[in-house]
């Protein structure tokens, strides 16, 4: 069955202090799993220092596994020339963390929009500046936003909400078939976050875009993923549908997480 | 543009102060090309004459006019300065961010360079590139030798901002809009690491016009042109300071002062301008 | 106290410009090994056979027998020198001087390439025996009457070494000779392990020195010291801790003359420094066209308004001269003198007219310049013999003109404002000067380019920091201001100098110049009368006559433009110590790094009693 | 109610009017509130509300830009009366710590990275303890064994810590010395949920051991549900609502903290949220009338014309809605 | 632990490697010189009184061949190397045979005395300053000094020294100006010596002093300015720590980090000497040795001193590279 995106038997090493002397941290341990072509929103949870990071970094082919094999559409990710890379970067893009920060605040947001576009045109060719903006202002329209809003405007002058849109139609420009968003809505308010999560979940239904969501907020991941993997220590200690998981968790480790979850009812304070 | 240098004016004592010697300094060059004596003309005018009326600044022991000298004197020296500051800072741009954000063994061969023309002692250096080149050590060689003396411990400032820079996260939203490293160097990277530029530029220029000072003084640089080097040069030559030509040497020294001064109270207030943070600040004040 | 011991009214302090010594610790003067030569050692303690006063002398002569007992005796074809030594001299470790040393030293230098005198001897020496203990024979390998000029001290000679010392040292050319054993009439107290001062203290048995024929040396402590650059001399002889400057800037001697009322000066008034025998002068690369050609050195030579050069090298404070000899006292007498009626007749052919270019009133202009100045007015001498002993007598009136007519002459032309060589590219003169080691040049030459940069040359001046081992040496020059010309001082005999300017001794373009013809200048003529001087002994009143005929062809080919003389700005402090040689008792030179200077030692009274 | 401190018709604005820059944002609009003796009171509300601005004010922590425009902040330590805006710096300067103490937004930068963390503890909290050294460093352990740090951490570097632990040691710090009012914002950024909730049950059970009073702010409607007796709800730099937990949760009665309390998704239930229309209002341009009225779907013609104000509607609980209280003054 | 040991051999080979780059450079740029030592030589000799161009000639070999000077520049180069690693520097040029390792060693100490104290003192004070003058930056006071300190820095330093020296040495002789002991000096170790020594050291020290402030007084402030924002301070300054406690142990404690890396280096420097006032003041140095053995084209000689100088400044970045984990412990050892 071809998929997506294939993680088998992946294993991350990290060294850290000297050549010799190293220390080996294991930040992910034999994790394997798959994004069919069909377009889901995969979660990944767990507690911090988990290795979720570390897996986005390697299906973003920003590192590289010390064993086992990722592949995207078949074809394993690993970074060769620069043609390659690019063309990777035309179906797979990322949605970062903190909105605030990503965006070089000496800079015009629309810049990051444009270049987006003019780096990877469908048709070959480099568009022109018209036809930048009319793919940009598409883009945005995804998001609920238009050109118009963004065009000419500093990282400042847009609020946390509208800044991660606009990264995510950045990420969309390309037309990506696998957006990775490593914790893209835990620096932004309640209901930023819902907006954010919702636009996720009509991107996947009107663009047939795949999401893998990584994220703290076991809530939003029930309310948005079709498939969920809770992770811990490196390795995947449950996984499957999402409110099936969660509904029900099998793993101590995965009900001790959702049972620290402060649920957003009132209850009496104990 | 205006409304900021009026209100700079207006709320930045300093910023006001480093306008006002700097407009001094500008007067200077500007003069400096209707000076009715010809730059290196000696024994024009009656020596040692102390400052009057007639001699604003007074004459020097080779009868010339203080003033008009140090007009030419300083407009080739700051042209130095400026010159050896400029292309230090080219160099030590492209060594540090593309050492900072390429890392690995790139950034290794690039600092093994710099530190390498980091140890290297400058002064004999010099000296013995003027035994090299001799006629063809024109101000613009040392200008370019000065250049690449200067720049090594600055392209590792930028170098350790650019290591940071590279873990940024718009880097990262850089790389994946599909920009080239040259690209994400000069308009993402370069913007932030200008104040360190601008702050280390005038250190840079008080180290070359000083290294200028004191090769001339030394007797090591080409004495047909008037530099601040030189007229402190020919004041030595001339015993100036024990003879009691006191404002031969007081004028350029007066006049190095007030330049620097200048650069530096405008580099502070621009400093502060720059940095949001501390604009803030004053504002509320 | 005992940190600071030396009694300062029993101690004369004096400046060595060597400044500080590299290698402190080396006192073997045989080899150069980085140590000092003039912080007294030359001066003080060396002695050889004979020495020539570039003044007057003491004992009534410049020449002075000193180790030798007579003058050099040669045979009838200058192939053998016969020496006789004084008896009863010893060195300061108690062993007798004999001409087993003077042996000696000639045999250990010849065996040891690289040391000081060692290829001067191999070249000229087939053999050197003692036949008594005083008495040396030399046998030279070719005919040469100036062989003993080798062991006259003008500035230095070759030194006597002691044979007790060196024959127990295994390798003469490493050894340093520390606590150096010595030969005059002074010996080593204490020196500075930093190299800034060298201290000796007068022999107990100064009798048994070469010195002791004029009397008593004076002062029992000599130290030799480096004060620093020139402004710190003027304020360490302000304040009477430095008793004689070698050499100063022209203000910083006007300072001291205006704020010390205990200085005294070569000459009382201008221009107060000592001539030294030695002739700055426009120097040619006469290898380098168009300086080859005498046409063209000659125009240059009629751009320069020597007043212009004189006021702003020296202030005024210089002794001109047109002819290529310096303006020394003995040759004021013997030739600048005499040959002042030839030089106002002298004439030159400009292609277009004859021109007298000699104005003889030159150094009367620059008294009555200076005498206008309110500062100098009582200190410019007013009898037209003295102006003339103090700034020289003559020199080239500025005639552009007749310039123009020379260099048309030599296929110049000259087009808008600027003058084209024959090939019709600009007439272009990179003018190099010394820099910041002798200021006064440096100021001078940038006049000169400038002068010449008004008539339509593009002339400039560059500084080289070693003149003579980057440019003149190399030849890589057009134009330096320097000096190629250097006399005995006190005795007319030119071969001093002359004989290096033999043809045979030029080198070929882009190989080095040997010293001192640095204008790589040759001439038939000039061939003639060294090989004449070569011919006659040095005190053959011939020689004169042939030292004239070489002025008279200097001026007319000009391969160097003379300017003035070399003059040194010694200063003498005479709160300590009287008795200094001045030019109304010149009895030797004051600049104390000569070693002639040791006169002075015999000559100085203490001003204050003990 | 025993009131702790007292805010009067607060205005604290950012005023920026230089450089070519012409521009006052109102942070902090005209709030005012009491808090009590014992109360933990947290505030919620968009982003760039002015929940930081607010609690800063209140702390007296205020630097330019930011300048108070009008309103009293009054405290009531020690039984007295103390006037934060009034009072002489070192007055000030004594409050702090001893009866004042400040968590601030990203708690987890705030040690001083060159140094031990137990150097913090000296300097904030030795001067106040007046016991020896090692009697305050026990008691500094034995606070530290509360919030489940080892107490070698001490002698850590902050970077040496994990986000969580740095949090927890800024709280130790900020209650070692059991002042009486702490001042928080949001404390808990850093910590995965389950360390989370195991940190905030023990803020909660310190406060109630030493009666002190609390206000702090977060995001996470969760801790709020959690943690606060009462919650304040601010919009655009105005308090649109405050209400005892229970009820704001159960019944919220301004648009704005319904959309907030009925948009937050919960395990267990899938039904689709909606998000709110509209983008926040800029400060330095707010709309006229309501704050909110362009994004309400509650909307009223009054509403763009008029200030709400802020009605008490029942006990402890006001509200800043025409369409809540109707169109009274 | 094992793994900082192994960064500092790392860090250790790259100091080697560097070390082994700059002497290179300098091997190669000192042999370019038109100045030849033979020709110094024998200028010096001649000067002694004899031209005669044959003799001439025959000492231009004999000296080549004493002063081992045959060969390729490959061949020197190797040779230089073969006996770099037995330590030996080989004999001076212009000198000759003294070693050059004695030469240097004479001089060193004095450099190394006059500017270790003047850049400890230059640093403490400059830093003093600049912190005060960043924390309160409304002080008039610390506005002027800080002022003063800056107007300082770009006289140039030639001039500066001298008129101390003038101001100090002649108007108001209360100073010596030349050397670095008195004229005659009993040099045995004394009480009298060491006081004597430096009373001489006074005037350079203070020269260096006045002109070195302003640099590290502007960095100082730009990084006090800059810290003062952080919250740490902000914090602090919450929590109601004492405004002299934050200065010291919250501004300046974490401004000295990068101004360390600017100490070592400027120690490190040190080998450089001091060229000016060594000629200004007189002053014992191995600044005036290494102009010397320039003009002297004693390059053996130049490259002793710079490789010592390569060395000390190779060294003090090494120093500072591996002891920064220490002095600041966020960073981390990669
Ligand atoms: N570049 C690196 N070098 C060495 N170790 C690393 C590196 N990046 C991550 N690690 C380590 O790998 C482990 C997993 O890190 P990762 O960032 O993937 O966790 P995470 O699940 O994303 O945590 P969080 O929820 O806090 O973001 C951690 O122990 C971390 O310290
Ligand atoms: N220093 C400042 N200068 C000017 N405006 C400021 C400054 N700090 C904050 N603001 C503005 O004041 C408003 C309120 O900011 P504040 O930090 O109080 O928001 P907040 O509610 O705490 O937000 P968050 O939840 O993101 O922390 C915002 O519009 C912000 O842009
Ligand atoms: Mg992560
Ligand atoms: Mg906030």
């Amino acid at each position: 069955m071809s998929a997506l995106l294939s993680l088998s038997h992946v294993t991350k090493v990290y060294r850290q202090g000297g050549m010799l002397g190293r220390r080996l941290i294991t930040a992910v341990k034999d994790v394997s799993f798959e994004l069919g072509e069909e377009p889901e929103i995969l979660s990944i949870v767990g507690e911090s220092g988990s290795g979720k990071s570390t897996i986005a970094a390697m299906i973003l082919g920003q590192t590289e596994p010390t064993e086992g094999e990722l592949q995207f559409s078949g074809r394993t990710v690993a970074i060769h020339s620069r043609a390659e890379r690019r063309a990777f970067m035309k179906e797979v893009q990322p949605v970062l963390q903190n909105p605030f920060e990503a965006f070089n605040p000496l800079k015009r947001v629309d810049r990051y929009l444009f270049e987006t576009a003019r780096n990877f045109s469908f048709s070959g060719k480099r568009p022109d500046r018209e036809q930048a903006e009319r793919m940009a202002d598409a883009a945005l329209v995804h998001v609920g936003l238009t050109l118009e809003e963004v065009k000419g405007r500093f990282p400042h002058e847009l609020s946390g909400g509208q800044l991660q849109r606009v990264a995510i139609a950045r990420a969309l420009i390309p037309q990506p078939r696998l957006l990775v968003a490593d914790e893209p809505v835990s620096m932004v308010d309640a209901s930023l976050r819902m907006a954010i999560v919702n636009l996720f979940g009509r991107l996947k239904n009107e663009l047939g875009l795949s999401i893998v969501y990584i994220t703290h907020d076991l809530a939003t991941a029930y309310y948005i993923s079709d498939n969920i993997i809770i992770m811990r220590k490196g390795e995947i200690v449950e996984r499957g549908q999402a409110r099936t998981v969660l509904d029900n968790p099998q793993h101590p480790y995965s009900r001790a997480l959702k049972d620290a979850v402060l649920a957003a009812d009132f209850s009496p304070a104990t | 543009m205006f409304t900021i240098v009026r209100d700079l004016a207006r709320q930045n004592m300093e910023f006001l102060c480093g306008l006002l010697l700097f407009a001094v300094i500008v007067g200077l060059i500007v003069v400096s090309y209707f000076s009715p004596y010809g730059a290196t003309d000696i024994y024009l005018l009656p020596p040692d004459m102390p400052p009057d009326g007639e001699y604003w600044l007074g004459t020097t022991s080779r009868g010339q006019d203080v003033f008009w000298q140090l007009t030419t004197a300083l407009r080739n020296t700051l042209f130095f300065g400026i010159g050896v500051a400029f292309i230090s800072r080219i160099i030590s741009l492209v060594v540090g961010l593309v050492a900072g954000y390429a890392g690995g063994a790139v950034d290794r061969v690039l600092m093994a360079i710099n530190d390498s023309v980091m140890v290297i002692p400058q002064f004999p250096l010099l000296i013995l590139f003027y035994f090299v080149l001799k006629d063809s050590m024109t101000w613009t060689a040392l200008i370019v030798i000065m250049a690449s003396l200067g720049w090594s411990y600055d392209a590792r400032l930028i170098r350790s901002v650019a290591i940071s820079l590279k873990t940024r996260s718009f880097t990262t939203q850089s790389v994946y809009s599909g920009m080239s490293m040259r690209k994400i160097l000069v308009e993402e990277h370069l913007p932030y690491v200008l104040p360190i530029v601008f702050a280390t530029t005038m250190n840079n220029m008080i180290w070359s016009i000083g290294m200028e000072i004191t090769l001339s003084v030394l007797g090591f640089t080409d004495i047909e042109t008037p530099t601040m080097g030189m007229m402190i040069y020919w004041a030595n030559a001339h015993s100036a300071l024990i003879s009691g030509i006191w404002w031969w040497v007081a004028a350029p020294v007066a006049v190095i002062v007030v330049l620097f001064l200048a650069l530096f109270l405008l580099s502070m207030s621009m400093n502060e301008y720059n940095d949001p943070r501390s604009r803030l600040n004053r504002m509320g004040s | 106290d005992d940190y600071t011991s030396l009694p300062r009214k029993e101690t004369l302090i004096v400046e060595n410009p060597e400044g500080t010594i590299k290698n402190p610790g080396w006192f073997n003067i045989w080899v150069n090994g980085g140590g000092g030569v003039s912080t007294g050692l030359q001066q003080l303690t060396m002695d050889t056979l004979w020495y020539i006063d570039p003044e007057q002398g003491l004992g009534g002569a410049t020449w002075d027998n000193s180790l030798a007992a007579d003058k050099p005796q040669y045979n009838a074809d200058f192939t053998e020198m016969t020496v006789k030594l004084r008896k009863g001299l010893f060195w300061s470790d108690g062993v007798e001087f004999t001409a087993d040393d003077v042996v000696y030293t000639v045999k250990t230098q010849m065996d040891h390439p690289g040391m000081v005198w060692s290829a001067a001897f191999s070249v000229q020496v087939a053999s050197v025996e003692a036949t008594d203990p005083s008495t040396v024979v030399f046998k030279l390998k070719k005919p040469n009457s100036r062989f003993h000029a080798i062991f006259t001290v003008r500035w230095n000679g070759a030194w006597i070494m002691p044979k007790h010392v060196f024959e127990k040292v295994e390798d003469p050319l490493r050894y340093d000779f520390a606590n150096p054993v010595s030969l005059g009439a002074y010996k080593l107290k204490s020196f500075d392990p930093q190299g800034k001062w060298y201290t000796w203290e007068k022999r107990d048995d100064w009798q048994r020195t070469s010195l002791a024929r004029f009397g008593e040396p004076a002062p029992k402590y000599v130290t030799y010291t480096d004060p620093g650059p020139p402004d710190k001399r003027t304020i360490a002889q302000l304040e009477h801790n430095l008793d004689i400057i070698h050499d100063n800037t022209p203000e910083g001697m006007f300072t001291l003359k205006e704020k010390s009322k205990s200085i005294e000066t070569w000459f009382p008034g201008f221009p107060f420094a000592h001539p030294d025998p030695t002739l700055p002068a426009v120097i040619f690369n006469t290898q380098d066209p168009p300086f080859d050609n005498a046409d063209v050195r000659w125009a240059l030579a009629l751009l320069i308004d020597i007043k212009a050069v004189d006021m702003a090298s020296y202030r005024g404070a210089a002794t001109l001269s047109a002819l290529g000899v310096p303006p020394t006292a003995a040759t004021m007498k013997d030739y600048q003198a005499p040959m002042q009626d030839w030089l106002k007749n002298f004439e030159i052919d400009t292609g277009k007219s004859k021109i007298k270019p000699y104005d003889p009133t030159v150094g009367q202009q620059i008294a009555d310049i200076l005498r206008k100045q309110p500062k100098f007015k009582d200190q410019i001498p007013t009898d037209p013999q003295a102006i003339s002993g103090a700034f020289g007598y003559g020199w080239w009136k500025p005639d552009p003109k007749a310039a123009g007519e020379l260099l048309e002459k030599a296929g110049f032309k000259k087009s808008g404002g600027k003058w084209l060589t024959p090939d019709g590219q600009p007439f272009k003169i990179r003018m190099t000067v010394e820099g910041d080691t002798r200021s006064v040049f440096t100021r001078a030459g940038t006049l000169i380019a400038q002068q010449w940069a008004a008539f339509g040359i593009d002339a400039k001046a560059v500084p080289a920091a070693k003149l003579w081992q980057v440019a003149l040496q190399p030849g890589d020059f057009q134009v330096a201001i320097a000096w190629s010309v250097e006399t005995w001082g006190g005795d007319p005999d030119l071969s001093f100098f002359l004989d290096s300017w033999h043809s045979q001794f030029v080198a070929k373009k882009g190989d080095n110049q040997p010293p001192r013809n640095w204008q790589r200048w040759s001439n038939p003529e000039l061939d003639k009368i060294i090989e004449s001087i070569r011919g006659i002994s040095a005190d053959d009143p011939k020689g004169v006559e042939l030292g004239k005929d070489y002025l008279k062809l200097v001026a007319r080919e000009m391969p160097t433009i003379p300017l003035m003389s070399y003059n040194v700005f010694t200063s003498m402090d005479t709160t300590y110590w009287t008795g200094y040689p001045t030019i109304s008792d010149p009895y030797t030179d004051p600049v104390p790094n000569w070693a002639n200077s040791r006169l002075m030692m015999v000559k100085l009274k203490p001003a204050q009693p003990k | 109610m025993d009131p702790l401190v007292e805010i009067e018709n607060l205005k604290a604005y950012y005023r920026a009017f230089l450089y070519g820059v012409d521009r006052e944002v109102r942070a902090v609009d005209d709030i005012s509130l009491t808090i009590a003796r014992g109360e933990v009171y947290g505030v919620a509300g968009e982003s760039s509300s002015g929940k930081t601005t607010l609690i800063k004010t209140i702390a007296g922590a205020i630097r330019p830009p930011l300048r108070v425009v009008s309103g009293k902040v009054t405290f009531h330590f020690d039984g007295g009366t103390q006037d934060i805006y009034a009072m002489k710096p070192e007055e000030r300067l004594a409050l702090r710590w001893r009866h004042l103490s400040y968590i601030m937004q990203g708690s987890m930068n705030v040690l001083n990275p060159v140094r031990r963390i137990r150097h913090s503890f000296t300097d904030f909290a030795f001067r106040h303890m007046k016991v020896g050294k090692s009697e305050f460093f026990e008691r500094v352990a034995t606070h530290l064994q509360r919030l489940k740090l080892d107490p070698h951490l001490l002698d850590a570097y902050p970077h040496e810590l994990s986000g969580g632990m740095r949090q927890r040691m800024t709280i130790a710090l900020a209650t070692i010395l059991t002042p009486e009012f702490i001042i928080a914002d949001e404390p808990t950024t850093a910590l995965d949920v389950i360390v989370q909730r195991d940190v905030l049950s023990m803020i909660r059970e310190i406060q109630r051991e030493m009666g002190s009073s609390f206000l702090f702010v977060t995001h996470d409607m969760g801790v709020h549900a959690t943690v606060s007796d009462r919650i304040g709800i601010v919009y655009a730099g105005r308090l649109v609502e405050e209400a005892p937990t229970a009820k704001l949760f159960n019944m919220p009665l301004h648009p704005y903290t319904q959309h907030l309390v009925g948009s937050l998704p919960r395990i267990g239930d899938a039904t689709a949220r909606p998000s709110l229309e509209g983008r926040p209002p800029n400060l330095a341009m707010p709309p006229e009338g309501c704050r909110f009225h362009p994004r309400c779907p509650k909307r009223m013609e009054i509403c763009s014309r008029k200030v709400p104000p802020l009605v008490t509607v029942e006990p402890q609980r006001r509200v800043a809605c025409f369409a809540v209280t109707g169109d009274q003054v | 632990m094992t793994s900082y040991l192994l960064f500092v051999l790392k860090r250790f080979g790259q100091f080697l490697l560097v070390v082994f780059l700059g002497v290179t450079i300098t091997f190669f740029v000192t042999h370019l010189t038109p100045i030849d030592p033979v020709e110094e030589s024998i200028g010096a000799i001649t000067q002694m009184g004899q031209s005669d161009p044959n003799a001439i000639e025959l000492m231009r070999q004999s000296l080549r061949e004493l002063y081992g000077m045959e060969g390729s520049i490959w061949q020197q180069y190797l040779h230089f190397w073969l006996r770099l690693a037995t330590g030996d520097l080989g004999p001076s040029l212009s000198a000759f045979p003294t070693p050059v390792s004695t030469i240097i060693l004479r001089s060193l100490p004095w450099t190394i005395g006059l500017m270790t104290m003047s850049t400890l003192i230059t640093f403490v004070l400059g830093n003093a300053i600049g912190a005060l003058a960043g924390y309160y930056r409304k002080n008039m006071v610390m506005k002027a000094v800080s002022l003063v300190f800056i107007a300082l820095l770009p006289i140039p330093y030639y001039i500066l020294a001298f008129v101390l020296l003038i101001v100090f040495g002649y108007l108001w002789p209360v100073l010596p100006i030349n050397g670095g002991y008195e004229m005659n000096a009993n040099l045995d170790l004394s009480f009298a010596l060491v006081l004597d020594i430096l009373k001489h050291s006074i005037l350079p020290a203070f020269s260096l002093i006045l002109v070195g402030t302003g640099s590290w007084l502007i960095g100082m402030r730009a990084l006090v300015s800059n810290i003062i924002t952080e919250d740490y301070v902000v914090f602090a300054e919450l929590g109601g720590v004492p405004k002299r406690k934050i200065l010291r142990s919250y501004i300046s404690r974490n401004a000295m980090v990068p101004q360390f890396t600017g100490l070592a280096m400027s120690l490190g420097a040190i080998f450089n000497g001091t060229v000016i006032t060594e000629i200004v003041f007189g002053y014992p140095g191995i600044g005036n040795l290494l102009i010397e053995a320039v003009h002297a084209g004693d390059y053996s000689l130049v490259l002793g001193l710079s490789a010592l100088s390569i060395v000390g400044v190779a060294a003090a970045v090494f120093i500072i590279d591996i002891l920064s984990p220490l002095i600041d412990p966020r960073i981390k050892v990669e």
